[in-house]
């Protein structure tokens, strides 16, 4: 019966993909490259140690398969064959008690347990342990989007590898636990507020591959959801990873800030999320829980990044849900975010006056965010 | 009523004079803990104050708690506690020493002062 | 236990204290004994938590026992120790004469464990008032402050009580007035039992305000506690005995006090002891949030071995126990000895680290 | 076996007096001591619960219907399956099969009158009452929550929803499965039938006593992880709070240290009225007895040193990881040593396919599956990629509802007519079972698959290419949920309208089956006699009365006079 239901299924999934292709728009992360493409069971294979995890589970699923066969094939036909007829109460005797037997069916499948558990922790070592030449790529989780740093200093909101290039992702959580979890490559790590916790990383494939967040964190933890691609050289990563650029307008860097930072709570198209949406509010008077309305300015942006529980939008109370950005952000990327959000609003791009002094002004407020880079050399404050 | 009170075989009346001496026994290890408390070279202090805390124990456990003279399986029920409460301790200590350096080296951020102080 | 449930009329065949599903008086002793040995299991394991979180957070962070072990006092916790080995003694001597079937004598050793657990909690109820006094709380509130408000005069420092310390004694004040009042009226309208049942309890409300009296005197006498080493202890981060860098350091110093109006000759009296806040290591709160769910947990039971010993005390008085029917006396007191095992540990692990 | 037999029906047979009628009015259920109307009142309490945390999984999965479905808000989502958890595992499961059929059965097998302790059994119901009271407030003033059952810190620390309430409420409901167990370890021990050795208890005895082990030893556990969890919330004590220095990985550690052996307190009642059920309707003497009541004690041992398989990816050291996988593999066997035995048992029977040997049946198909998915899930580098996808899902509801819910029913089946004196339509039965057989395979099987393609739990929203499974599973959800009320309606009509019947109609040889049926208030009205559990043949069959007795009482001379008077 095994064999046909997979058949059946996968014939019905093939339809399905069909059918949902047409509204892929509705998805958060609608990219073609994404969908199931992998065997009836797995998504594709995709990091060096996914076809050991997938052989190991295909050994399991056929051990099973078998011992059920035969536990379900012997209680049919138990059944049939010593079925009661007209009533009549009729055991055969038989013994009641086979020690032998006992120890045997006891003895024999643990055999096999012990293989499961020996193949299981081998391919465990080599997913949790990186080799020493590793990149490390700093992870930060929060409510509810990821921020990668990588070794140059890049951030972005999607995980971006380069394949055949072994990377360790070191993990940190603003807020509350999340789980790190890409099917393709197998892989899942919790990440732990109050510590550092390490995941590793073998790229074989290039393409883009699922990320998903897999510990509950909460009210969008379902849409925590973002992509890592596969890249085919360091170069073709880097186009997709250095972003805060002269080259760049002012509004693209605030817009990629905003996917890093606050894409997880406030929305851009205008409906209210767990904060409210940013493309319409700027210059706007917000009504405030228990206080005056006030203008959407410069000051009033920076003081909700900053100080969020200070002045809360009504609608969004009665406490704030937003975490202080106070020395996670520098006063440029809030400046940055300014214009995103004036862009949004009203089409219109504004260049940033004199950057440089900008920068000068708080230079060290860039400091906190690179902090985790160093983490890994014991630093401790 | 019943007629059960002439071979009551299940009453273990304990001298006085045997609850009196652990008494004495138990205050002199009190004192004894105390004094020896902060004399001694640092692994010892520990495994001393412990090493007496436990004798007191089996005193009170023996003698107060009649256990002594109690049944087998009553003894065995307690002890079982003690033996899944240290393997509670053992598994869960083994396992956080392990990841202890990924949570001191982390950059903690202190937290805002409490908005008040805790009333009792 | 005597049944009351009115289903049950079979009693002509059993004892009138065998409940009716026991054949006799053995098997039900043997069942209650079993279950509270299995109870005292679950309190076991119940507590090994705490002992869990102690175990893991000093092997991993030694320095914060070290530090944070010094306020407490050690001769404090060494006086209950001694109250609630006593009134272990006295209750396995209740036990004893419960077997006997004496029960004024029961009801009279009984009496004084309930005393000596009152007192215990009263010599708590000081340590933990005086630890609010100065911010000595859990993790995230721990917020110290070396000087606790004491009036400057002898006379006012040996009067001065601390405002926690009314509100933990408002509830023993309450019962012992009221006990007090119903021993009386129940007295004088006949009810002698309950009469002396409530004067019982009235002594052991008695009992917290000797604790209480006796640890405060104690605190007063020695300008709050010697044991806790406060003196004895020469670690880095007390405050330096330089009175002179005291007044230069100012207000970061161990005066940093809330109540302004300190005078010098104040400043001059308790610098000698009292750690410096700004010596403290990170997360030092963690002992006393482990401190507070130990003992105060350890209270909590503490209270309700109060509450099962008032019980057994009424049943003393009715007359109750015989030599095959003495089995509640037998478990409180079982229950009675563990709090007092637990209690055996928790002090030379919280009071007395090296 | 030509003689005549005169045994009354007062004794044997369909008894009109009985522990229903025995004393009347409010007062008397709600100050009963008796275990049997405990047991009742736990029945229609643990099945109130699972109506309401049943119809939580309905919404949730109807929400589930569309990938990016809008019909509940993700708060509201989140709320569901929280309390569909909470309420399901705190409130029906755990107490299901020991404390409503355990009530009803465990004394009289035991040839006895009472658990040792009726008040702290009633004391245990309206813990129960109490406990799911304060649950189900954390709804009902608008709290909600929204933490997963399991409590994880520091998001339970930091949401605004009621989860001191919710936390209140479970540490009373694990006081009441505590009491539970003290009582029937202590009833065991020492309210046995004289003769009656530890290997003449029927198997059932022995799994609620391996389960009481479990409440005893693991559920106060749990109460001081609650209780450190409120003080986290009320005062930051920061013993889990990563703000103050503590470590969220140590209240894992806390909290499957009972809940993972809480898994073993669902299923091994269920073990023990399969074991029952199987060696009934076969008729024949249990295989490998020993083996069988030392499993149950083995799985509750090892139980204890396996919690940190839920901890594979949770930042749990390697060494450790490792030390758990390997301890969880040696549960498999006790639990495959039972399957095995159960199948031995069935060779040679006279099997009768009734309402509970279907049961019987579906729990051996789905425990087997749940069983050996755990395998997938124990080993390390496999759990890496399943751990929290709906791979684990499906596979706990294999175990827990699969297991245990399908065996409560084929239990409530095979006692209900000792507990009503009526039979209930064995037909429908068999309809409901058949449907509950299907619904449950085809709700939770494309979870297997789901979740192995990657689709994590406790999503609200997914990717399209999940959809048709999450369909399938909500077709079949409703079908499950169509079998369990038909089952239901089938034992409440029998309770009522279902034709009277004798003290023993299925030839079963325990000893709660020598009373009548219901009971009387004493269960017994004659000293039962001392019987080997599985000794089918002891049993003859009694034309007057319809029903089996023991042998001793087919000669009228041996019938004892009644001891115990029934009303004064």
């Amino acid at each position: 019966m095994m064999p046909q239901i997979p058949m059946l299924l996968a014939q019905i999934d093939e339809k399905v993909r069909e059918l949902t292709s047409a509204n892929a728009h509705d998805t958060p992360v609608p990219d073609e490259a994404m969908v199931h493409e992998g065997s009836y069971w797995f998504p594709r294979v995709a990091s060096s140690y996914a076809s050991d995890v997938d052989f190991l589970f295909m050994a399991i699923f056929w051990i099973s398969a078998v011992f059920f066969a035969i536990i379900v094939g012997v209680m049919i036909y138990f059944c049939i064959r010593y079925r009661r007829i007209g009533g009549k109460i009729e055991p055969q005797p038989s013994a009641s008690h086979n020690t032998t037997i006992e120890i045997l069916w006891s003895v024999l499948p643990s055999i096999l347990l012990v293989w499961i558990f020996y193949v299981g922790a081998v391919g465990f070592f080599e997913m949790r342990i990186s080799p020493e030449d590793a990149e490390d790529i700093q992870v930060t989780a929060r409510k509810w989007n990821w921020s990668f740093t990588y070794p140059d200093g890049d951030i972005s909101s999607e995980l971006h590898l380069v394949r055949d290039k072994p990377a360790r992702l070191v993990m940190r959580s603003d807020d509350v636990l999340h789980s790190m979890y890409i099917p393709a490559f197998r892989q899942k790590m919790d990440v732990v507020p109050g510590r550092y916790t390490y995941a590793f990383l073998m790229p074989i494939l290039d393409g883009k591959f699922r990320l998903a967040c897999t510990e509950y964190c909460g009210e969008e933890h379902s849409k925590m959801r973002t992509m890592c691609q596969v890249h085919i050289s360091e170069k073709d990563r880097k186009e997709n990873t250095q972003w805060i650029t002269a080259d760049h307008k002012p509004w693209e860097n605030g817009e990629r800030l905003y996917k890093i930072n606050c894409s997880g709570c406030h929305k851009v198209d205008g409906t209210p999320a767990t904060g409210p949406a940013l493309n319409t509010i700027w210059g706007e008077p917000e009504n405030l829980i228990g206080k005056a309305p006030r203008l959407v300015d410069h000051n009033y942006v920076r003081e909700s990044i900053l100080y969020p529980d200070r002045d809360i939008v009504e609608g969004y109370g009665p406490v704030s849900k937003m975490n202080s950005f106070q020395g996670k952000i520098s006063d440029k990327d809030i400046d940055y975010l300014i214009t995103y959000m004036q862009y949004l609003k009203t089409g219109e791009v504004v260049e940033l006056k004199d950057e440089n002094a900008t920068d000068a002004a708080a230079p060290p407020a860039e400091e906190p965010a690179q902090a985790p880079a160093e983490a890994g050399t014991g630093e401790n404050n | 009523m019943a007629d059960h009170h002439d071979h009551t075989s299940f009453a273990h009346p304990v001298s006085v004079k045997l609850l009196v001496t652990v008494f004495v026994a138990l205050i002199l290890l009190t004192i004894l803990t105390v004094v020896s408390a902060g004399q001694l070279p640092r692994p010892f202090g520990l495994w001393v104050a412990m090493g007496i805390a436990t004798v007191k124990a089996a005193l009170v456990m023996l003698f107060f708690m009649h256990m002594f003279w109690d049944k087998p399986f009553n003894i065995m029920a307690f002890m079982s506690s003690l033996l899944f409460a240290s393997l509670f301790i053992s598994m869960t200590l083994m396992d956080t020493g392990h990841y202890q350096d990924t949570i001191d080296q982390f950059p903690r951020e202190p937290v805002a002062q409490p908005a008040a102080p805790a009333q009792p | 236990m005597a049944t009351a449930d009115p289903q049950v009329h079979d009693e002509h065949e059993h004892g009138e204290f065998i409940a009716h599903h026991f054949d006799n008086a053995e098997q039900q002793y043997d069942s209650g004994k079993l279950g509270i040995w299995v109870f005292l299991v679950t309190e076991v394991l119940f507590f090994s938590g705490l002992f869990v979180a102690y175990t893991l957070y000093r092997s991993h962070h030694p320095e914060i026992f070290d530090q944070a072990h010094v306020f407490l006092d050690k001769w404090l916790g060494g006086l209950n120790t001694v109250v609630l080995l006593f009134s272990s003694l006295t209750m396995a001597l209740g036990v004893r004469y419960a077997q006997l079937g004496k029960n004024k004598l029961v009801a009279f050793f009984v009496l004084i464990t309930m005393v000596c657990a009152a007192v215990f909690i009263g010599v708590k109820a000081i340590e933990y008032s005086h630890k609010w006094d100065q911010g000595i709380l859990v993790s995230s509130a721990f917020n110290y402050t070396t000087v606790h408000a004491v009036p400057a005069t002898a006379i006012g420092k040996a009067l001065h009580i601390s405002d926690y310390l009314v509100y933990l004694s408002a509830i023993p004040a309450i019962l012992l007035v009221g006990f007090l009042i119903a021993a009386v009226g129940f007295t004088v309208g006949g009810k002698k039992i309950l009469g002396i049942f409530c004067g019982c309890m009235a002594i052991t409300a008695g009992g917290y305000f000797l604790g209480v009296v006796g640890a405060q005197v104690y605190m007063n006498v020695t300008d709050g506690g010697v044991g806790g080493s406060h003196a004895s202890q020469p670690i880095l981060l007390y405050a330096q005995e330089d009175h002179a860098a005291d007044d230069q350091a100012g207000a970061v110093d161990d005066h940093g006090d809330a109540n302004e109006e300190h005078s010098a000759d104040d400043h001059g009296s308790q610098a000698s002891h009292g750690p410096d806040p700004t010596k403290f290591v990170r997360d030092i709160g963690i002992f006393f949030s482990i401190y507070y769910c130990m003992t105060g947990l350890h209270a909590f039971h503490i209270i309700g071995g109060i509450i099962a010993l008032a019980w057994i005390l009424w049943r003393s008085l009715l007359g109750q126990w015989r030599s095959d029917y003495f089995g509640p006396v037998d478990y409180v007191g079982l229950y009675w000895h563990l709090v007092d095992l637990i209690w055996i540990f928790l002090f030379p692990m919280l009071y007395l680290i090296d | 076996m030509g003689t005549t037999i005169k045994a009354t029906p007062e004794i044997f047979g369909h008894a009109e007096n009985n522990f229903f009628n025995a004393s009347s009015g409010w007062k008397s259920w709600a100050f009963t001591l008796d275990h049997k109307r405990i047991g009742i009142m736990y029945l229609i309490g643990v099945t109130t619960a699972l109506f309401l945390a049943g119809v939580f999984a309905l919404v949730l999965r109807s929400h589930l219907w569309i990938a990016n479905s809008e019909m509940l808000t993700p708060a509201m989502y989140n709320q569901m399956f929280t309390l569909h958890g909470a309420v399901m595992v705190f409130a029906f499961i755990i107490p299901s099969i020991p404390a409503a059929l355990g009530n009803m059965v465990l004394p009289m097998m035991l040839g006895a009158k009472d658990v040792a302790f009726p008040r702290l059994n009633l004391m245990s119901f309206y813990l129960w009452v109490i406990g799911t009271g304060c649950l189900l407030y954390a709804i009902l003033a608008g709290y909600g929550l929204d933490t997963g059952w399991t409590f994880y810190t520091p998001y339970s620390i930091e949401t605004e929803s009621g989860v001191i309430y919710a936390t209140a409420g479970a540490f009373v409901l694990g006081f009441s499965s505590i009491f539970t167990g003290i009582n029937f370890l202590v009833t065991v021990n020492t309210m046995r039938l004289p003769g009656q050795g530890w290997f003449k208890l029927p198997l059932f005895i022995w799994s609620l006593y391996a389960t009481a082990i479990i409440q005893i030893l693991a559920t106060p556990v749990l109460g001081i992880t609650l209780l450190l969890l409120i003080s986290e919330r009320l005062m930051s004590i920061g013993i889990f709070d990563p703000r103050y220095g503590g470590d969220p990985v140590l209240f894992q550690h806390f909290f499957w240290f009972y809940s993972h052996p809480a898994v073993y307190i669902m299923i091994l009642p269920a073990m023990g009225v399969i074991s029952e059920l199987i060696a009934v309707y076969s008729q024949k003497r249990i295989f490998g007895y020993s083996f069988i009541a030392f499993s149950s004690v083995a799985i509750a041992l090892l139980g204890f040193l396996v919690w940190g398989h839920h901890l594979f990816t949770s930042g749990q050291s390697l060494v450790v990881t490792l030390i758990f996988s390997a301890i969880t593999f040696s549960v498999a066997i006790p639990s495959a040593v039972k399957v095995f035995n159960w199948l031995a048992t069935m060779y040679k029977g006279s099997i009768l396919l009734a309402t509970p040997m279907c049961y019987a049946l579906s729990f051996i198909f789905l425990f087997g599956i749940g069983g050996l998915t755990g395998l997938f899930l124990g080993a390390l580098s496999t759990d890496i990629h399943l751990h929290d996808t709906y791979f684990v899902v499906a596979h706990f509801h294999f175990v827990m509802v699969g297991g245990t819910l399908t065996a409560l029913l084929g239990g409530l089946f095979h006692w209900w007519p000792k507990m009503f004196g009526r039979m209930y339509n064995d037909m429908l039965g068999r309809v409901g079972c058949f449907l509950v057989f299907t619904g449950f395979n085809l709700t939770f099987f494309p979870q297997f698959v789901m979740g192995s393609r990657g689709m994590p739990r406790r999503y609200a929203t997914y990717d399209p290419e999940y959809q048709i499974f999450h369909q399938w599973s909500t077709i079949g959800a409703f079908l499950l949920g169509i079998g369990i009320l038909l089952a239901f309606a089938v034992l409440v009509y029998a309770a009522f309208k279902g034709p009277k019947v004798g003290g023993n109609p299925f030839k079963a040889a325990s000893l709660e089956w020598q009373s009548s049926s219901p009971p009387d208030f004493h269960n017994f009205l004659h000293k039962p006699v001392m019987t080997d559990p599985y000794d089918f043949d002891a049993m003859v069959y009694d034309e007057d009365l319809d029903t089996y007795i023991h042998r001793e009482f087919a000669d009228p001379a041996k019938v004892p006079p009644r001891v115990e008077p029934i009303h004064h």
